[in-house]
């Protein structure tokens, strides 16, 4: 083929299959090959038993679609999906592929209908995704249409199980029958409290949505946040405002299976250098910001947590840091992309002042966040890192080599314990 | 042969080179540096906002970036000039269809401006892209010296979608 | 100190901000809308074409939109608008070089007005791209008015190859 | 590699090769495996089997070099190939490729010349390919130059066969000493009495050239062109101002080996609702032009059609809608791509005002075209619809599961009896 | 209402049309040709030169062009045009922020001129691309016969990597 | 997964694995088969034996990095690598990857620094690549921290041999411990008397870098330097003021493995026409510089070569040309691009109007050069034929089927002899 681009020309990609037997070659979890973050092999079999498997993907918030015939595009995987809320109120997740020859069927990020209609031949989905018309199925003046044993109720738009919890919406695709585990069970009694204190029952508004493609890895994500070490080195602004820093009480808490997993910090009082600052080029003293408006942080949730980052295997992070709340969702675009799908949220019961603090927050995150664009930046320069040469492993040493909750930050115990999970569901 | 801006007799005093130079002086400051400058062409209690054209055409308030005072805007510069982790990048504003109107709300001397935005960044060992296009939605005041600024700056971007990250403002 | 169009004599009634503003204006009515107003632009007589540089250079006539007359442009309009099946999109014009000469072969108060223009297009999903680059030939006119309208307008595309449609004028 | 650019990044080509021996579940064509559309392995035997076969590629009209030494660059398949006529004013189509290192031996897309040369060593070729001369062959002043059994002969640029009706340029490669199927068997009766229609010997005259890279897969543009069902559904265009409707007399009619078909239609007089229109939501009844002059239509062929589509295996449409008349070339870049190439013609014999009407009739038709923008768009999300989850098949039962003519459009026929071709040709 | 460069009291005589004149003739020799035009906006001792913003902040002297003088800034047109074997190629110039300066160092009657620039680039059978982006410096003056030309001009390419070829000059 | 762009889905990367043992199918090297240029899994061979393998790679000049702590990046390879100026004055060349997690440490082309430090964690390493500190590896109070058992020596980064000569760094990978042949017998004798010719010892001033990312592979840049055949056709410039003529006495000469070459030629006085000029369609009689400072050049080395054009396996070129003097290192970036790095440089000890005419005589060359344009737009076209269908081959025959020097340019030889040595590398 004759390259259409000089730009494509140079993107040969040089998909390095491995023999995945040989992959790992230690036990246990302290070294991480690169090439699972660089192999296309291993890439199609994540997106099979991960992205496409028998777990629950976030798909996004009720108060996304409030009203009858909302609907919301996103992708489960690489896979394009509709959520939509029916005439009845409840919430469906359909998949947007045609039956008749597999156009999307929806085009819009969101919007309200009263049903699907494909644009090449018409065919109309229910809200449920039920096959209602076919343009001329009968025929016109006698010739032509549908065989007569052509049964509409085995072309509907692909529905996917669908779990809700507290206003937020989980969906899986049915793996040979199998229905998927409850929602509850899935996240387990750890994580639901977490996940609980953000989500409380409490009607939700949406502030915005942000999306970035990320060149890396989708993993790189997950164990950014799951590194609590990090963030007292590489988040200065963080550091020097004490909304993180590594004498912060924090804690690292896993589910059973280490699939998910929630890291915790409470800020404390005094900005003063210490002990800990001292080992932190990150520390800048002197920092004052000229507007303090953006430090204004009001306590709004029980306990002394003043950071919650919890993540939930497979695509969801649920962020809260000072007044900024955020789901923030992963979809894969390839062995080094993935969209990061930022929906800002606060509570319908905010009151001006509160809706107003989030806004001023979210300068924290989001594509151009103070605090999350380090994080943006750094993955670039790890996957470029990992694929010049992607024939070491990543050290994961940092609190030992267990996968075990712990009371500080000095660890990489949450990220061992991802890919504890990981090599068991990949059966690497 | 006149050269004013739109309903030239109200506004009589707002001249097409002063118009351009404000915003090429923008565009300066935000590619060539130093950034310190930038902030210097906002009023004091100037509002600057990046948001998406899809939440701005959907009514939700989130703003990529926002500023709400130049104070705010200098606090946006330092902090990319010295807490922000950033890989080496260059931005190139091209700004056209600048459109000044005198804003009907106002008693004082403010226009409103609209113009046309891309920015185009590189990076290391890559080369120069498109990095956003959008939509310039501005009030423009005087200081009491007489001296052009942003009341208010809004940008719309055309893409949902930002390539990785935004680090130079819009 | 003088801010005339090339041969100021000649034609002394085209400020320059009048001419940006045609042209800012242009460009606003296809990227933000309401479409509808975009052939509010042009005289009832004009011509509006979308050439290729390949068919241009070679003297070919074909274009990919011709529109003979200000009905047919809001014929086109309404098209797109409402009988054309598009995916959403957003573009983005950026014109510079607007330069104007008065038109030697007419009587009439008319210019000749030649500009580079660079358009974006921005689909869900996907980065903003550069949908096209080219050359602007136009005829301006007034109307009886005064108004600044287009004549005729010729878009030449710099590409042979459209990246899949071209729903939006350029 | 460290990748050069955010965007490619993203574009990961998924390789999905697929054991070809199970794709098709099922006989007949009523259902086509989505693989079909992604698959990179199938693609590089499409081209190989199909593209680069033994059957005849369109490269262009006569008309479009008329003069001696006048050329054109096109592709068959993913092969550069030159069109030029000789001096003695036939037409020979040769291999763009220099018989010494491999370089496109002519870069521009039309002109004029009296021979080829390549830039780099200026090897020059005559216009029917054959190598004329070699710089320094005989070297210098005694030293070097090519050894002495250089044959020249064996160096030429490689010649594809030729074969012209009408005006109408044929070529092909020579697989394995095989001339080729003679053109006329290879079109057959039951297409050329249509393809005469058109290209009836009168001199064509050349009105322009219009390209565009569609991102989807070539077949997609077949499909669309062999689906007379689609037509009178998406473009509210056609339907509304009467160009095409579904209650419009129509034929549908395949050769003998389903490779090629037409599709004919015969407007009708009254723009009024009925009931076929009363199941298009695509009709408007109060939709006027202000411009009536788009609609100024002049019957100018024997016989009822007013639309007569025919497309020709495996690179050619043939378009007859009012009175614009084209040819379009599929040249496929990728598994996902495909340029569609536009030649726009009237007959040299046009008067002036059938000359404007042809290019006020082209409003109507490429990359712009008030009806074709629709096929270009609904492509492109057919393809994207399809790569997203391409485990699925599509659904061809429209007027039964076979493979005969149709007098009517509520069928997809010709799209099943391509696939038999295709599937038979392809060993699938 | 004024429209002058600023500081327009020193440098009264130049017009923002004859400003943006210069920067349109500039590219439309570039880009829509005669080539054997382009020279004709450079004073006779003018320097032309291209470099990479790499290289000019590291104060290394390395030009992709240089051109001493009017003559050999014909040289480099007669070379492309003649001698060069490139491939066809069209190019597009977008120019925004055009801003002059009084040259203060100067008696004579020149300006210090700076604009963005981005270029573009179309190949046969590919898709237009962006080819460059960068920074004018620029210097201004008047021929004796009061034309408008260029004293010398720097472009600096932001980014270090040219896609290939360099052939139209910038 | 859904393409983010409409480029990219054109992008597919047809990799056309060969079956190696039956690639070339004579023996000796006058046929080079197009798949070397197109073949993604030789391309991976090419990385793995030719560029990370046991040879000696270029990297840079001495004069780039004067000063303890000055540093540039580049690769070797795909590799990203430091080369930096100890404190002691010593050059190392490190991989420019962090131990920890894989991030490049280094992101800027060029600096001085006292210490590389990874900006995730802070990890800080010497300027010889040596771990020096793992913030908090001790812990916070007591907890978390690194293991007891971390050794941080077994975690530097990675340093490559190195060796110079005369201001010129080389470097390369330890293969299994080897160290490498001695960088003077890699080069050879043969070489070296070219090599010092112009790298006498003499410090270097360097002038500046340009870069172009060129859309073909790699070897058509080596080829290009080593076929003085070509030079005297296609470089009309050169030709026409006889800076390089077909009958200007000329040298190629190999080193004894054929994988290094050089090529010499001297420029005579006048410029007139005769035989040679006769068969070259490039000679212009009539071209006069307007600006004949272009033309001043002044003799600065022994012998009577005007020309000296080296190449060094595997990624460096030596150019002299008039009074230009420039390194030009190849980066490959995938089988069908890659980068050419020219460092432009004289001498400490040029005057001032040296200095100048150096940067006068720097429009020859570069992306924008008089002459190598017509080189990097050539290699454009030739990548593109050879895209388009490489079943074939290149034919090698100018000056025989040899590998031996020549004492005129109407010859392949140096080609051949490269390939003789790639197929012995790559055991093909
Ligand atoms: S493809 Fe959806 S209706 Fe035909
Ligand atoms: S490659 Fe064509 S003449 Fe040498
Ligand atoms: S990745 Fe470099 S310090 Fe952690
Ligand atoms: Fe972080
Ligand atoms: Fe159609
Ligand atoms: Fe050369």
């Amino acid at each position: 083929m004759s390259c259409p681009s000089l730009r494509e020309k140079t993107g040969v990609s040089e998909a390095e299959w491995t023999d995945v037997s040989s992959l790992w070659q230690s036990s246990g979890t302290h070294r991480v090959p690169y090439r699972v973050y660089t192999d296309a092999g291993l890439y199609a079999r994540e997106l099979e038993r991960i992205f496409h498997g028998p777990g629950w993907s976030y798909v996004g918030l009720e108060a996304e679609i409030p009203e009858p015939g909302d609907f919301k595009l996103t992708r489960v995987g690489k896979i394009s999906v509709i959520v939509v809320r029916g005439r009845a109120g409840a919430v469906a997740v359909l998949q947007n592929q045609c039956a008749h020859r597999g156009l999307e069927v929806c085009r819009h990020a969101f919007g309200n209908t009263r049903s699907f209609q494909c644009p090449y031949h018409q065919w109309n989905y229910a809200l449920d995704g039920r096959l209602l018309a076919v343009p001329f199925a009968k025929g016109i003046a006698g010739s032509g249409g549908m065989p007569d044993d052509f049964d509409a109720k085995a072309h509907s738009l692909t529905p996917l199980r669908v779990a809700t919890r507290n206003g937020v919406i989980f969906a899986g695709f049915d793996n040979g029958g199998m229905a998927g585990e409850p929602l509850e069970s899935y996240l387990g009694e750890k994580m639901l409290r977490w996940f609980d204190r953000v989500f409380d029952g409490r009607a939700l508004r949406v502030l915005g949505v942000s999306r970035q493609r990320v060149p890396a890895n989708w993993k790189l994500m997950f164990e950014n946040i799951k590194d609590p070490y990090h963030a007292s080195l590489l988040h200065v602004f963080l550091v020097t405002f004490g909304l993180f820093r590594a004498d912060n009480p924090s804690r690292t808490e896993m589910d059973e299976t280490g699939r998910h997993s929630v890291l915790t910090s409470c800020r404390g009082g005094a900005r003063a250098a210490n002990d800990a600052t001292a080992q932190m080029s990150s520390f800048r003293e002197d920092l004052v910001l000229k507007d303090p408006k953006l430090l204004d942080i009001v306590k709004e949730f029980d306990g002394p947590e003043t950071v919650v980052m919890q993540t939930i295997w497979p695509n969801l992070i649920v962020q809260q840091q000072a007044n900024t709340l955020a789901t923030r969702q992963l979809i894969p675009r390839g062995v080094a992309s993935f969209d990061l799908v930022w929906t800002f949220f606060g509570y319908a019961s905010d009151d001006e002042p509160m809706r107003a603090r989030r806004l001023r927050h979210a300068n924290f995150m989001g594509p151009a966040g103070l605090v999350s664009i380090d994080d943006s930046e750094v993955m670039d320069i790890a996957q470029r890192g990992i694929e010049a040469d992607p024939s070491g492993a990543a050290v994961l040493e940092m609190g030992g080599r267990g996968v075990e909750d712990q009371d500080h930050i000095v660890t990489e115990s949450a990220i061992r314990a991802f890919y504890g999970y990981y090599r068991r569901v990949m059966e690497l | 042969m006149t050269d004013g801006a739109r309903g030239s007799e109200a506004a009589p005093e707002l001249s097409r080179t002063e118009l351009e130079d404000l915003y090429a002086e923008y565009a300066e400051y935000l590619d060539e540096g130093p950034l310190e400058r930038w902030p210097t062409l906002f009023a004091e209690q100037a509002v600057y906002r990046i948001v998406t054209r899809e939440n701005f055409e959907r009514d939700l308030p989130l703003a990529m970036i926002l500023c709400e005072g130049r104070s705010s805007i200098e606090d946006r510069v330092y902090a990319i000039a010295n807490t922000a982790f950033t890989l080496p990048r260059r931005t190139r504003h091209l700004i056209s269809g600048i459109r000044a109107n005198r804003d009907p709300s106002e008693a004082t001397v403010d226009w409103m401006v609209t113009a046309n935005f891309a920015v185009f960044e590189t990076l290391e060992e890559r080369h120069t892209e498109c990095h956003a296009t959008g939509r310039y939605q501005d009030r423009l005041t005087r200081s009491a010296k007489g001296k052009l600024l942003f009341l208010s700056k809004l940008a719309i971007c055309d893409s949902a979608l930002v390539p990785n990250s935004l680090v130079t403002p819009l």
